[in-house]
C-alpha cells in the first residue's frame, strides 16, 4: 500500500506540511477561515535539530502497539490504514504513551489524533495533504 | 544617514484577512524580510531587504502575500529614470562598481520577436508530427570535407570526433561554486536523460558527477580552476571559455564566501580564497595563442573530444569566428549580450556586447561565404527563451543552443537578480546547505525534462508547420524567416526578407 | 512584380521519363505523347524535355543550348565562350512556329571544346572548367542563359504546355536512349524560358515535380562549393546537390540517394552495423543536402537515369517495365500511353531510389 | 479441525481470538464467558459514569465480532473445573466441553478486605465490572456523599467518574500518598492536590475500621458519613482453576513467554497471570489492559500452531484526572540501587527519567506527556543512552535524538 514516507535531506522545516494538514482535517473550506488566529493541531508535525528538520507523522505500522493498546478499542487497522474512532475515543493517551514515534497527539478536544491519510477529508484532493504541500518533495506517497 | 536612504524597491503586500501567521515566508527568507511579532501575533516586514525573489509568495499556503514596484516614487523624468538616479546614490555613498546578476534587463531589440516563422499552405504539405517521424538529431563536430573509400570501394565512415544531441539544445555553462550541488545534479541527470549535453562553467567537475561525464562538456577558462588531466578526459567535449556574453572583455570573481568544501576542492584553490579569473587567458594573446590551446587540449585527450571556443557576441564578431573556425576548434560556441551571469559589473552587462541573432547571422554567412561552415558548428546562447527562438536560431544557421536561464527558471529561479548576494532562496546561486537543500534534484531534473521535452514537441510542431521533417534542413533555412518592424540594414545583416515579401 | 530568379516560386509538375536498358534510341513522339493525358498538372507556364543520345556525331563535344534576349547578348556570349573554348559548330536549334509558343527568344546551340592550353593554366578538372563556365555565362552575361551543357544529350524548354513545347521543339526529328520531360504549374504568371525544367548542368538533368522544404538550407550549403542558384527554384537546386555529390564527392548513385533522401534515424538503427555505418556517416557528413518536403525526381545522366521520392513519398511517381524499357511517370496514365501493355507497374516507396542504367558500351 | 477453548470474555481472550484467527481461520472457538454481556472496556467504566462512553461505545469489538471470528460465546456460564488429562474443562451446568488448546483468561477478582460492620453497610460496591458501575449510578444522586477506599488507579478512576454526580466525594487510603503503585511521593501530591482543586477529598495514611450503618470510623479516630461506599483496594487474579488442575502458579498463573502454562495445551494470559517485568526482572502481576491483549494475542498465536513470544511486558500507565495527565513507565531504580534521575518541573507539570546502567528504566510524567511512547520504546527496546542525544531527550522525547540511519529507516521504511 501507499504510504507517507519523509527524506530528511529534503526538509526545509517550512512547516507547510502542518498548516496543510490542519486545513485538511478542519473540515472547513478556505485555509484562512479554517486556520486564522487558531491554534494547530496537525497530525504531522516538523522536528528541527540544527540545520536537520523532517516530519513525523503516523508509520501506519505493519503491527500497531497503539492499536493492540487501545483501552476503548478505538484504534482498528483497515485496508493498512491505522485510524481512530472518534466517537470511542474517551482520551485516555494511551496510544501516546506506547507510540515509538510520538506520532500520536491529542486534538482540540483531547480525544488522540492521527494521520489518516486525509481519506475521506472534503478538501483533500487525493492524496494527503501533507504531500501535495510540500515544496520539495521530502514528503512522498508511494509503495515501498 | 539620511542621505543614504534608498527608498525599497519593493513593498511586501499582506493580505492580513487572509494571513494565518504560519510563518512560512519568515523561515524561507534568506533576507530575513519577514518578522513575526510575538506580541501582536502578526507577521511584519522588513522591505528594504525584499528582493522580489518571490519564494514567500510561492510558498504561502493562503495566498495571501503580494510583492509589488514600490509606489514611492522620484519626479518622472524620461532621461534620468528611477534606476539611474539610485544607482548615482549608491555609488555616491559607496564608491564602488555596481554589482548585478543574470541578463542584460534593458529594453533594447530582441530580435527573435521581429522574426517571424512561415508554415506550409496548398503548394507543399505540413507535416503532423503526431503522425510523421520527425528528427531533431544533431551532431555537432567538424565535418570531412571529401569522403574517403577503402581499398573495396566502400566509405570510410571514420569520423572526427562528434557530438550527438537528440535535439539542438544543451544546457550552457555555469560552474558549481556560482551554483549549487543540487542544481548541478539536476543539469546533469537532466541532461542524461534528455540525450543531451550539459557544461561544468569553469568550477570544475564535483567528483560525483564523473558519471554523468557522457553528457557533460568541461570547461577551460582563464583561471583553469580545477582543470586536470582527468578532469579533461571526464567530459564529452571540452569548451575554451574566451569571454562571455554578459561580461565581454572582463573575467570572473567568484568570492571568497562561496568557496566553501567541496567547492573549494572541486576548484582547486583554498577555501575562502576568491576565485578571480583573469580576462583574457595569459597564454592568448592573439588567434595562434589559441591554437595552440585548442591542439594542446586535443593532444591530452587523444584528439577523441571535440573542442568548442566560447566567445561573446562582440562587434568583430564574424571575423573572430572565421579565425576560430581556422584554429583547429570544432565548435564555435557565441553568447550574445542578454546571456546570463552569477556576477557582473552593471555597466558591463549592459552595455557590452551585440546580439546574438545579428552575431549570428553574420557569422553563419561569414563562414559560408569563406567556405568553411561545415569545418565548426556553431551554438549560440545569451537569451534563447522558448522553442521558437531555438527554431529561429536554427533557421538563422545554427547547428544548436545554449540555454542557461531558461533552465535556472525550470529549477525555480524567479530572477531577481540577486545572484552576487549568494543568499538565493531557491537554492540555486547560493553555497549555503539550508539554502542549497531547497534544490530537490529530483524535483529539478524533472522539470529540466520537463521543459526539454516541451520545447522538443514545439520545436517538431513548427518544423512540421514548415513541412520539414528533419532539424537538417532547418538549419540555415533562412527563407522559413520574415522580418517584421526592421530597417533595410537588420535584414540584411540576418539575410532575410520582410515579412510580405 | 519579381520575376523567376528574383523571387522563390513554387510550383506543381508532371513528370515522365523513358529508357532503354539496350540503348535503343527512340524518337520524341512517345514521351511528348505522354504529357497529354498530365495536361492539368501543368498551366502552360513551362514544359520541357531531355534527351540522352541524341548527338552522337559530336559526342566529344559539349553540347551548349542557349537563350539569348537580342543579338548583343549572343555576341558578347560567343565571344566570351571562344575565350575558353574552340566552337566547333554552332547553329540556330530547329523549331516549328506554332501559334501556342510565343515570345520565342534567340535558340543558338553551340558544339565546344574547351581549350588545353586555358584548360591547364587553370588548373582544373575539365567538367569543372565547363561548369565554371556554364555558371559565368548566367551569372554574368545579361540576356545569355545556357540551358543544356552536357556531352551528346540536350534539354528543349519553353514557356508552354509541355506537348506543345515538344511540337516546338520538333523533337519527334531527335532519337535518344532515354527522355525526360516535365510540365510546369508555377504558381505566378510570369513565365520564363530559363524558368522551364528540366534544369541541367553538364549532363546532369532533373526534372522535378514537388515543393521542397529545405531549398534555403540546400542553396546555402550548395553555394559554399561555387554553384549559384540564379532561378531559386528546387530543380536548379537539386541539380547542383547530384553535381556536387556525384562528381565533385565522387558518391555512388545509391549513396547520393541516401543523402538526398536519408532514410530515418529509426530506420538507419535497425540496419547491420556496416549498413548503418555508411548511413550514418552520409547523414552526419552532409546534413544540409538533406532534402524534406514534396518531392519526386528523375535525374538523367549519361548512360542512365535515377528516380527518387521524398522519404516520406508526398508526391506520386510510379514506374514499369516492358521488354528492354523502363518508363516512369507522374501518373500511370502516362505510361499507358507511351506502353498500353507496360508490366511490373508499382510505386517506389518514399527514398528508395530507382536507378536505371543503360548496358555499357551501349550509349 | 482444532477445538479452542478460551475462558474468559475480557481483553485476553479477544486478543487470544484474534490470535488463533490470524493462523487458524477454520478451527472451532468456543468462549465462556461470566458476565452475560459481550466483551466491553473494563478501564472505562469510569468514563461511563463520567458520560465520557455509553453502553454502546464500551464495547470493545464491534457488534459482528464474534461472528465475524466464527467464536461460540457461552454466556452466563462459569467455569468450575479443567480436567487436564481428560483435554476438558467443566461448567457450572455441569456440562463438560473438550478441548485440543485452552486459553486461561480468568482475570482478577476485586479484593475486599474483612472490616468489621461491612454487613452493616446497604450500599456498597466494587468497581470492576459494568454491573458495578450501573449499580452505583443507579444508587447515587446529587445528594450523596461517598467513600472510597482506595487511592489506586481503580479507586481515583471511580471518584473521577463520579464527582460531578454526587455531592462529595472522598478518597480514604491506608497508604500516605495517592496512586502509591505509580507516583512517588512528590508527583503523587501534584496529582492529590490537582484532585482536591477538583473537588476530592483525601484522608491518606488512614483506613476505615468499623463501619456501622452510613459511618466509617477510621483509625485515626475520624469518622467519615457516607452514602455510597466503594472498596477499591486492589485486586486478586483468578488462578484457582489452574491451580486446582495442577497448574504451576505464583500469586498469579505462571507462564512461559509463549503463555503456556505448566500443563500442556493450556496457556494463560491476562490478569490472572505474573510474568516478568522487563524494565526490572522482578516477576510480577502487570495488570493492564495492554498487557492483557497482546498476551492473549501471543497465547492464540501460539495455541493455533504459531510462534509468538511476549517477554518484554513492563508495567506502563496512561491516567489523566480532570485533564491532568500522567504517564509511567518501567521502573524507578533510587540512587542507592544504583539508578539516575533526571528531573524537570514546572508547576503542575513534572517530568522524571530513570536511568540506570546506562539504560532509560522508567519514567513519570506529569502534565506534559505529548510523545511519551518515544521514552516508552526506549525502555522496550533497550535502547543504550549512549546511542542517543540525550539532552534533547531529557528536554523533550525526540526522533531527532536518535541517529539519523534509525531516522531513516523508521521514516523512510516500512515499520
Amino acid at each position: 500500500m501507499k504510504r507517507i514516507f519523509v527524506d530528511e535531506k529534503w526538509c526545509l522545516g517550512c512547516r507547510l506540511c502542518e498548516y496543510n494538514c490542519a486545513y485538511s482535517n478542519s473540515g472547513v473550506v478556505g485555509m484562512s477561515k479554517a486556520l486564522k488566529g487558531k491554534k494547530i493541531y496537525p497530525r504531522i508535525r516538523v522536528e528541527e535539530k540544527g540545520d536537520t528538520t523532517f516530519a513525523v507523522s503516523c508509520r501506519h505500522c505493519e503491527d500497531p502497539m497503539c492499536s493492540k493498546s487501545c483501552i476503548a478499542g478505538a484504534i482498528t487497522k483497515k485496508d493498512g490504514i491505522v485510524r481512530v474512532d472518534q466517537e470511542k475515543c474517551v482520551g485516555c493517551l494511551t496510544c501516546v504513551l506506547v507510540c515509538p514515534y510520538g506520532a500520536i497527539a491529542p486534538g482540540e478536544n483531547g480525544t488522540a489524533q492521527k494521520c489518516e491519510l486525509c481519506i475521506g477529508n472534503s478538501n483533500s484532493s487525493g492524496e494527503p495533504a501533507c504531500v501535495g504541500g510540500c515544496p520539495n518533495k521530502a514528503i512522498v506517497f508511494e509503495e515501498r | 544617514m539620511s542621505l543614504n536612504y534608498i527608498t525599497p524597491e519593493f513593498e511586501i503586500k499582506r493580505n492580513y484577512d487572509r494571513c494565518i501567521s504560519c510563518r512560512v515566508c519568515e523561515r524561507q527568507c534568506a533576507n530575513e524580510a519577514h518578522i513575526y511579532d510575538e506580541d501582536s501575533k502578526i507577521m511584519l516586514a522588513d522591505e528594504s531587504k525584499c528582493v522580489d525573489c518571490q519564494r514567500c509568495v510561492s510558498l504561502c499556503p493562503t495566498h495571501a502575500l503580494k510583492i509589488v514596484k514600490n509606489e514611492c516614487a522620484f519626479r518622472e523624468n524620461a532621461n534620468w529614470q528611477s534606476d539611474t538616479i539610485k544607482e548615482i546614490y549608491k555609488q555616491a555613498s559607496s564608491g564602488g562598481v555596481l554589482l548585478s546578476s543574470m541578463g542584460n534587463p534593458k529594453p533594447l531589440p530582441v530580435y527573435w520577436d521581429k522574426m517571424l516563422v512561415n508554415a506550409s499552405q496548398v503548394t507543399n504539405p505540413p507535416i503532423d508530427p503526431l503522425r510523421e517521424p520527425m528528427e531533431t538529431k544533431v551532431f555537432l563536430g567538424k565535418k570531412p570535407s571529401r569522403p574517403e573509400r577503402n581499398a573495396d570501394g566502400s566509405l570510410k565512415t571514420d569520423l572526427p570526433p562528434q557530438l550527438e544531441l537528440s535535439m539542438p539544445v544543451m544546457f550552457s555553462a555555469m560552474s558549481y561554486g556560482s551554483i549549487s550541488y543540487n542544481a548541478h545534479e539536476s543539469l546533469a541527470r537532466a541532461a542524461a536523460e534528455l540525450g543531451i549535453y550539459y557544461n561544468t562553467g569553469e568550477g570544475g567537475l564535483h567528483e560525483d558527477f564523473y558519471a554523468y561525464g557522457p553528457n557533460t562538456i568541461v570547461q577551460v577558462a582563464s583561471g583553469r580552476f580545477g582543470v586536470h588531466e582527468g578532469y579533461l578526459s571526464a567530459g564529452a567535449a571540452i569548451e575554451i571559455k574566451m569571454g562571455q556574453g554578459a561580461k565581454p572583455g572582463i573575467g570572473g570573481h567568484l568570492p571568497g564566501t562561496k568557496i566553501v568544501g567541496d567547492v573549494s576542492r572541486t576548484r582547486m584553490i583554498p577555501e575562502g580564497s576568491d576565485a578571480i579569473s583573469p580576462a583574457p587567458h595569459h597564454d592568448i594573446y592573439s588567434i595562434e595563442d589559441l591554437r595552440q590551446l585548442v591542439y594542446s587540449l586535443k593532444e591530452a585527450t587523444q584528439y577523441k573530444k571535440p573542442v568548442i571556443v566560447k566567445v561573446a557576441a562582440v562587434h568583430n564578431i564574424a571575423a573572430i569566428a572565421s579565425g576560430i573556425a581556422r584554429s583547429g576548434a570544432d565548435i564555435i560556441a557565441i553568447d550574445g549580450f542578454r546571456g546570463g551571469t552569477g556576477a557582473a559589473p552593471t555597466r558591463i552587462r549592459d552595455n557590452v556586447g551585440i546580439p546574438i541573432e545579428l552575431a549570428l547571422a553574420a557569422v553563419d554567412q561569414r563562414l559560408r561565404d569563406e567556405g568553411i561552415r561545415n569545418d565548426v558548428s556553431l551554438v549560440v546562447g545569451g537569451s534563447i527563451r522558448c522553442a521558437s527562438d531555438v527554431v529561429k536560431a536554427i533557421a538563422l544557421g545554427a547547428d544548436a543552443c545554449y540555454v542557461a536561464t531558461a533552465a535556472l527558471l525550470a529549477l525555480g529561479c524567479h530572477l531577481c537578480r540577486t545572484c552576487q548576494t549568494g543568499k538565493c532562496n531557491w537554492g540555486i546561486a547560493t553555497q549555503r546547505p539550508e539554502l542549497v537543500k531547497r534544490l530537490n534534484p529530483n524535483i529539478g531534473r524533472e522539470r529540466l525534462v520537463n521543459l526539454m521535452t516541451a520545447w522538443k514537441h514545439e520545436i517538431k510542431e513548427l518544423m512540421g508547420g514548415m513541412g520539414i521533417n528533419s532539424i537538417e534542413t532547418l538549419r540555415g533555412n533562412r527563407l522559413m524567416l520574415r522580418g517584421i518592424n526592421m530597417t533595410e540594414k537588420e535584414l540584411e545583416i540576418l539575410g532575410i526578407s520582410h515579412a510580405g515579401e | 512584380m519579381k520575376l523567376e530568379g528574383q523571387v522563390r516560386i513554387p510550383s506543381g509538375c508532371a513528370i515522365s521519363a523513358v529508357i532503354s536498358k539496350e540503348g535503343r534510341r527512340m524518337t520524341g513522339e512517345k514521351i511528348i505523347e505522354s504529357m497529354i493525358p498530365m495536361h492539368d498538372r501543368s498551366n502552360g507556364l513551362g514544359g520541357g524535355f531531355a534527351a540522352y543520345g541524341i548527338y552522337p556525331e559530336y559526342r566529344d563535344y559539349y553540347a551548349f543550348h542557349i537563350f539569348y534576349d537580342d543579338s548583343a547578348a549572343k555576341s558578347e556570349c560567343e565571344n566570351f565562350l571562344k575565350e575558353s573554348f574552340e566552337i566547333v559548330n554552332a547553329e540556330i536549334i530547329p523549331i516549328r512556329k506554332i501559334p501556342e509558343i510565343t515570345d520565342v527568344p534567340l535558340i543558338w546551340r553551340y558544339f565546344l571544346d574547351p581549350l588545353k592550353s586555358v584548360l591547364s593554366r587553370r588548373q582544373l578538372d575539365e567538367k569543372e572548367y565547363v561548369a565554371r563556365a556554364v555558371t559565368a555565362v548566367n551569372t554574368k552575361i545579361n540576356g545569355a542563359y545556357v540551358f543544356s551543357s552536357g556531352k551528346n544529350m540536350g534539354v528543349f524548354k519553353a514557356v508552354g504546355f509541355p506537348e506543345d513545347v515538344g511540337r516546338f521543339y520538333r523533337l519527334e526529328e531527335y532519337e535518344a536512349y532515354s527522355w525526360t520531360a516535365h510540365g510546369r504549374y508555377p504558381t505566378n504568371t510570369p513565365g520564363w524560358w530559363g524558368g522551364a525544367h528540366p534544369f541541367a548542368l553538364l549532363d546532369y538533368s532533373i526534372v522535378h515535380n514537388g515543393e521542397i522544404s529545405s531549398y534555403d538550407a540546400n542553396r546555402r550549403c550548395i553555394e559554399m562549393y561555387g554553384y549559384k542558384c540564379t532561378l531559386q527554384t528546387d530543380t536548379e537546386v537539386i541539380t547542383y546537390i547530384a553535381d556536387y555529390l556525384l562528381r565533385r564527392q565522387g558518391l555512388t548513385l545509391e549513396e547520393t540517394a541516401s543523402v538526398i533522401a536519408a532514410p530515418f534515424w529509426s530506420t538507419i538503427n535497425g540496419k547491420d552495423e556496416t549498413e548503418r555505418k555508411t548511413l550514418s556517416y552520409l547523414r552526419t557528413v552532409y546534413p544540409s543536402l538533406l532534402i524534406t518536403g514534396p518531392f519526386s525526381i528523375i535525374l538523367g545522366f549519361e548512360g542512365g537515369l535515377m528516380a527518387l521520392n521524398d522519404r516520406l513519398k508526398l508526391r506520386s511517381m510510379v514506374c514499369a517495365e516492358k521488354d528492354d524499357k523502363v518508363f516512369i511517370g507522374s501518373e500511370e496514365a502516362a505510361i499507358r500511353v507511351m506502353e498500353p501493355n507496360a508490366e511490373n507497374i508499382y510505386a517506389p516507396a518514399g527514398g528508395e531510389p530507382v536507378i536505371v542504367k543503360v548496358k555499357e558500351g551501349a550509349f | 479441525m482444532k477445538r479452542y477453548v478460551i475462558i474468559g470474555n475480557g481483553t485476553a481472550a479477544v486478543g487470544c481470538i484474534e490470535g488463533i484467527r490470524s493462523a487458524d481461520t477454520d478451527g472451532r472457538i468456543v468462549v465462556i464467558s461470566a458476565e452475560e454481556r459481550r466483551v466491553y472496556s473494563r478501564p472505562l467504566i469510569s468514563y461511563y459514569l463520567e458520560g465520557k462512553t455509553d453502553l454502546e461505545r464500551i464495547n470493545y469489538r464491534p457488534d459482528n465480532f464474534y461472528s465475524d471470528n466464527k467464536c461460540e460465546v457461552l454466556y452466563g456460564k462459569k467455569a468450575v473445573s479443567i480436567n487436564s488429562d481428560a483435554t476438558s474443562v467443566e461448567l457450572d451446568g455441569g456440562e463438560t466441553i473438550e478441548y485440543d488448546e485452552l486459553c486461561v483468561a480468568t482475570g482478577s477478582s476485586p479484593f475486599v478486605p474483612p472490616i468489621e460492620g461491612a454487613d452493616s453497610v446497604k450500599s456498597k460496591f466494587s468497581f470492576m465490572t459494568l454491573d458495578d458501575a450501573l449499580k452505583i449510578e443507579k444508587s447515587v444522586n446529587k445528594e450523596s456523599r461517598v467513600l472510597i477506599v482506595g487511592a489506586g488507579l481503580i479507586g481515583l478512576k471511580c471518584a473521577e467518574g463520579l464527582k460531578d454526580r454526587v455531592k462529595s466525594v472522598v478518597v480514604c487510603d491506608l497508604a500516605d500518598r495517592v496512586l502509591s503503585s505509580i507516583l512517588d511521593d512528590e508527583c503523587a501530591a501534584i496529582m492529590q492536590s490537582h484532585l482536591e482543586d477538583n473537588g476530592v477529598s483525601f484522608m491518606l495514611g488512614d483506613s476505615a475500621v468499623r463501619f456501622e450503618g452510613n459511618a466509617a470510623y477510621m483509625k485515626s479516630g475520624k469518622t467519615v458519613d457516607f452514602d455510597a461506599l466503594v472498596t477499591a483496594v486492589g485486586v486478586r487474579p483468578n488462578i484457582s482453576l489452574v491451580k486446582d488442575a495442577g497448574g504451576k502458579c505464583g500469586r498469579g498463573v505462571t507462564v512461559d513467554g509463549r503463555m503456556a502454562t505448566s500443563i500442556d495445551s493450556i496457556y494463560a494470559a491476562g490478569d490472572c497471570i505474573e510474568s516478568r517485568d522487563a524494565s526490572c526482572g522482578d516477576v510480577k502481576i502487570m495488570a493492564l489492559l495492554p498487557n492483557a491483549y497482546m498476551e492473549g494475542r501471543c497465547a492464540g498465536i501460539n495455541m493455533a500452531g504459531g510462534d509468538c513470544r511476549f517477554d518484554d511486558a513492563f508495567p506502563m500507565n496512561s491516567i489523566g484526572f480532570f485533564g491532568l495527565h500522567a504517564m509511567t513507565a518501567g521502573s524507578y531504580f533510587s540512587e542507592k540501587d544504583g539508578g539516575e534521575t533526571f528531573e524537570i518541573k514546572k508547576g503542575k507539570s513534572i517530568k522524571r527519567l530513570f536511568t540506570k546502567d546506562g539504560y532509560l528504566t522508567g519514567f513519570i510524567l506529569i502534565g506534559e506527556t505529548e510523545r511519551a511512547g518515544i521514552y516508552t520504546s526506549m525502555i522496550r527496546n533497550r535502547t543504550p543512552i549512549a546511542s542517543v542525544d540525550y539532552e534533547i531527550l531529557k528536554n523533550s522525547p525526540k526522533l531527532s535524538a536518535f541517529d539519523a540511519d534509525y531516522r531513516r529507516k523508521a521514516l523512510g521504511g516500512v515499520v
